[in-house]
């Protein structure tokens, strides 16, 4: 029994992509990654070791300092890292770019794009999104930190939390409300670190990501200049939920690289161990259980990348997104589940890789919405609810 | 609100599938209650099929058929689905599927003449024997046992659950050529009508009703030696290159009852009130048409892309075991949400998806119970420990 | 291994009833239960028969003309009727008077109770109870039919749905509005079969509960004396309310008693049927299965019994019931669908007892109150809801 | 809305809880996190239980305990859940519960004054070895070896997974004292201090932190012949002896879980709020409440049913692993739920339930997995073919 690395929708130059960041895993991380994952944060030079490999920035072109490509290129690459065993903490900690300069790359300013987007992708700098609040959780329209404008500056005072690398990061784009007309009222600022009155108040404490450092921040009579506004005053929502798809297909391909990797360690587990005489993989109802993860796994990734697929093709698929995450979250947390249970008691153990697996991935149908919460907005926009009076 | 899915589809398939939704609201959904109560299908529906250009794709030209790929199948099942068959019409309809493939892979051109030519053109009915009263999903068990005698094959022993054999013109009987287990059947054509091969009875089922189903006696059969189909010996490996077809067109059954179901129960829950709101006001009812139609989406995407690499050439057996489960279990889990949101007239004759319910029971149980395929699979996938020798 | 008849929390008389009640199904109930469910009615004179053997009127005051005892012998003797096997439809026709006289025995004149009362329960009438309606479904307070006084007569008009044993019986007890106040403005009145005006619209076609025959009633200018009137006028909902939590506890036992006979009738089966050459339940899968079966059947059989205690002791438990019906009929329905899937195809066929299970089994999780609906009443009385304002 | 559970209880029992939860609140709540962090109880915890007269219930008066029944016990427990314990707590500081019965049940006079009455009295620790590092659940696998050499046993081997070793002062150990499988096994006292017994490590783990666990190591560790427990060979039949009490503390730290779950959410989503309302404004959050509580009230019933079976001296081993499992099931549910409807908060650290979604992840591994019971409980209950002689 060989571990299993599904190729299936990729193409040739996709599928040595994802090689080639499966070597580079298992070469450049995977050796240091109990150490990140104690340490609560992924080292500062990770970002060059990845631009150097060219794995930093694919998906992002060329003319922002990206490396071009798409987005199917870019779940290749990221397929490769979660079937080398990287935790999800670590993923987000070297990919927080992937949610935080987007939306200066799509919309701002060249001056914006030169001083933040280019070095964030050459792996001289560490940005952050500054999305939610102490107070909001999934509810983008409730933001209450407040930005004013006073001469030629931006006042920026409020908090937000759960903000990942932002103890690390060099800057982060911070959603803001600019006026009182809910989600028709929010701005997207960039608050350089160092800027007074900008603080990591905590770094927050969790079940896993743990080599993610995620940070509380509090603004108190931050001032930067107009210029930090990305593109337009109050379209922060609309550029944000421009985001929503691909954020969405990355956490379900989170959820089945869990998946994944837990099945082929468990796999490689049950056909070593013996109990009662007998490897476990003799027993009927251990085999039933890998072919179900299996079975989660294979079918997660097939509609996950069908989703990305028609995304790229120009669909809208806001909705099939949702489904999507939730599909492969679903079967990254059964999958994590079975494999500490067949793991037994080492599966309870920090030593133990599912262990870690487990922690991670009860994070994915709370991160990016909540699974309640986009499952009413898919039933909207399936047609589903009573028309809004 | 309706779900009608084209992705996946070229051109050419959606209008397949849009012809197969066109011929069912005018040939089938007008009859099908009438169909169901008297317990099988007019043979006049077959000739319909044929000339609609539905009843033969998939089957070589060469035979008799329409050519075309699984997948251009797929396309036809799924308009029909989508439009309202019953499962036990579907099965009956097209028995042809898993019963004349033996014969035109395997057979001589005379063979083919008599026995794949007049099905595939809508004259014809037959149908295919494996099943014993005794043997279940245990193909290597089989009993009933053909001895040649002269120029004469002598066939004894009963079949059971044999789809269109109360109205079939002749059956592919699975038979006992060597007391060699699965290596010792031979697949053996007897029409309807040889002495001493009666139909001992239709059974009565829980749903499939429109399905003649029966009970098959053998008792000093005798047919001529050329009945044989294909070599002596070799039927269990003919009948396994057929599985991967037979469990892709359950699976589509099993996801297009999901659908079918999806658009009925959305449609209701937007007209229906209670409590002095429509049903789907409620957030509640909302979150099940969503987890329906995520049932639906992820098990038919899985389903096509299995159904596409068995086109492209690849060796799917484990995959289509892998899409057969996700897809009936999307049915039943479906189907019965479909009855509780359509209460009290949920239990009721009357109501379609009342139907449904009972139709997809037997899709985790025919063509391989779930339990089966998974230890099938876990073997394919290398999850077993090796055999010994 | 012997079938599994659980005794716990019974006296020991109460075990001995259970096992009369068995022994009487047996001799009785069994060898026409395939008649009756045919034939879509239980005939008149097994009311005669259960009365002469002391097993009809149990739970009811020897004072309006009962067998004396408490709800839990008569819990215990329904636990032996559906541990003999007895159909969800025939315990339903036979025992139609436990919804639709207690109103009468506990409110009604003495009149209506010599009336309609003791010949019910001594086996010579067949009582209804009338309070779904076409539009209204588990919404009692929105019932429509209207009753209005005329003179000395009440003048029935409206329709009548779901009305199990309204086709043969001699009496139904009606809910009608007497005033517009919702929920307080409710009566129930007795309409006698022959009454002009009342008829049995239709006798519905159902899934299961097929020997249960159930009416569509039609009320047109109906007109009965005042003196039908149960109780008070316009308290018709407290006395439906009061019978709620019987009623969710007599579900509940359907429910785990479909559970039990169907694990019984499974684990003798799988003892016997081979397949790949050894006994069904040398399959590990299977066995866990079979104690997935048992334990689900205990476990809902202990919560039930436990809330029937706290209720015969005086306790509100209302939400406990609703807990211990959903508890029970889940348990119910996922037992019988093990069984049809340990039964392989033989437990799609009619003639395998596990099938009505199923069949049967289906209609409790909307009977009595859908689980959505109770569901979210139980929040409320749990106090899980936000205060109304 | 809090729901803390009395029924089942005597007023003595619910005495005795009240005074649990009072003792919790007071001495534990306080101290908890840094237990947690420090991965170990202090001593003087055992001294306050003591003097509470809360740690040595159910243990009988003429071996040092305070007397009483299993359900006493349970009642405790309840109260010490209810309050918020942890499981690594509950565990660490009653792991006199699995270790010393053997000694009291089996051992002479003089070995209870030694090992037994001074843990009872608070004043030292002591644990049970059992499983290894290959074995898991499998106890008739055990290698650890002890020999006769004079008048001393001599033994090597090693132990893990073993509760409270750290901190302990003894460990009864169970050794190989004869090569017959399970009838070849001895319980042997080993004291901290003795030459060649160390504790290799202490082991870290998901959740339970302030258990401390260890890995032990025995290499020709010697101790007097009356350090064996009862007759030699005969430790498989004392540990199998205290199964029922063991799963039934295991069942109760299930639904104990839940229960503190349940509440502590349903206090949240009463407070919190999102898009303007409270979030158990949703149906779909009250509709979760609802079902957590279900679980819990049917384990809690279910669990306390054996219990008191088996106080009244029924053999309920089969039955012990039936409530073992809907309580540990009910637990990994209940605090998954309680993790998704707190949101990002739910995922950190200082949020309670977080601790307890890691904590309940062993109970459907620890004291027997899932899977192994549920073929013992197979074989029980007589769903297993015969053994062949």
């Amino acid at each position: 029994m060989t571990a299993w690395s599904p190729t299936a929708g990729f193409n040739e130059d996709q599928v040595a992509l994802k090689q080639s960041a499966r070597a580079f895993a298992e070469r450049e991380l995977m050796p240091h990654m109990e150490e990140w994952e104690r340490a609560g944060e992924v080292p500062r030079d990770v970002q060059k070791k990845l631009a150097k490999a060219g794995l930093l920035a694919v998906g992002f072109p060329e003319k922002v300092g990206g490396d071009g490509g798409t987005l199917f290129d870019n779940l290749a690459l990221q397929e490769g890292f979660m079937e080398a065993g990287v935790s999800g903490g670590a993923l987000t900690a070297m990919f927080t770019h992937g949610i935080a300069v987007p939306h200066i790359a799509r919309n701002g300013s060249p001056e914006l794009i030169e001083k933040w987007v280019k070095p964030t992708l050459a792996g001289d700098l560490i940005g952050s999104l500054g999305i939610t609040e102490p107070g909001t959780g999934s509810d983008v329209a409730g933001i209450t930190t407040k930005a004013v404008r006073d001469g030629d500056e931006w006042v920026i005072n409020g908090a937000k939390m759960f903000i990942s690398s932002s103890v690390r990061g060099d800057f982060v784009t911070v959603a803001c409300r600019t006026a009182d007309t809910g989600a028709h009222g929010i701005s997207l600022i960039v608050v350089p670190k160092g800027t007074p009155g900008y603080t990591v108040s905590r770094k927050l404490e969790k079940m896993g990501w743990l080599a993610s450092d995620t940070g509380e921040l509090t603004f108190d009579d931050v001032r930067v200049p107009l210029g930090n506004l990305v593109g337009q005053e109050n379209h922060g929502f609309y550029y944000i939920a421009d985001q929503f798809v691909t954020e969405r297909i990355g956490l379900a391909l989170q959820g089945y690289g869990h998946a994944i990797r837990c099945l082929n360690l468990t796999a490689a587990y049950v056909a070593q161990r013996t109990a009662f005489g007998k490897p476990l993989n003799a027993n009927q109802v251990v085999r039933a259980k890998l072919v179900e993860m299996r079975r989660q796994a294979e079918v997660a990734r097939t509609y996950t990348l069908e989703v990305a697929r028609r995304y790229a093709a120009g669909e809208s698929v806001i909705a099939e997104a949702v489904l999507a995450k939730q599909t492969a979250v679903e079967a990254g947390c059964w999958v994590a589940n079975e494999a500490v249970q067949l793991h037994g008691g080492m599966g309870y153990m920090r030593e133990t890789e599912v262990e870690r697996h487990y922690r991670d991935a009860r994070l994915l149908p709370i991160g990016g919405g909540a699974t309640e919460v986009l499952s009413d907005l898919a039933a909207r926009l399936f047609g589903y609810a009573p028309e809004k009076k | 609100m309706r779900y009608s899915p084209t992705s996946g589809w070229t051109p050419e398939q959606v209008a397949l599938k849009q012809s197969a939704m066109e011929f069912t609201r005018r040939e089938v959904v007008p009859h099908l209650d009438a169909w169901e109560r008297e317990g099988e299908l007019p043979r006049e529906l077959q000739k319909k099929l044929a000339h609609a250009g539905l009843l033969a794709v998939g089957a070589p030209e060469e035979a008799g058929g329409d050519g075309g790929t699984l997948l251009d199948v797929c396309a036809i099942n799924e308009g029909f689905m989508e439009a309202g068959w019953s499962g036990g019409a579907m099965a009956s309809a097209f028995t042809h599927g898993i019963s004349v493939p033996h014969v035109h892979q395997n057979g001589t051109p005379d063979q083919v003449d008599r026995w794949v030519r007049p099905v595939l053109a809508g004259d014809a009915i037959s149908s295919l024997a494996i099943t014993e009263p005794g043997t279940g999903s245990d193909v290597a068990g089989i009993t009933t046992r053909a001895v040649r005698d002269g120029d004469e094959w002598v066939i004894n022993g009963a079949k059971t659950f044999i789809t269109s054999s109360v109205r079939g013109d002749w059956v592919v009987t699975v038979c006992r050529t060597a007391d060699a287990g699965a290596h010792g059947l031979s697949l053996i054509v007897v029409p309807h009508g040889t002495p001493g091969f009666t139909v001992s009875r239709k059974l009565e089922k829980m749903g499939w009703l429109a399905s003649d189903t029966g009970e098959l006696s053998y008792v000093d059969v005798r047919v001529p030696l050329d009945h044989l189909v294909g070599e002596e010996n070799a039927a269990f490996y003919y009948i396994a290159q057929n599985f991967v077809t037979e469990r892709i067109f359950l699976a589509l059954l099993g996801y297009g009852h999901a659908l079918r179901c999806l658009n009925l129960t959305a449609e209701y829950v937007a007209q229906r009130t209670a409590f002095g709101k429509p049903l789907n006001a409620n957030q509640v009812v909302r979150a099940k048409l969503v987890e329906m139609r995520r049932q639906v989406e992820v098990a038919r995407s899985y389903t096509l892309e299995v159904a596409r690499r068995y086109d492209a050439g690849e060796q799917v057996i484990a995959e289509a075991c892998m899409a057969k489960q996700p897809a009936v279990d999307t049915a039943v889990w479906v189907a019965d949400q479909a009855v509780q949101l359509h209460g009290g007239m949920g239990y009721m004759r009357e109501t379609e998806v009342e139907r449904h319910y009972r139709d997809v029971r037997i899709l985790p149980i025919g063509g391989g119970a779930t339990e089966v395929l998974s230890d099938l699979a876990a073997r394919l996938l290398g999850y077993s420990p090796e055999k010994k020798a």
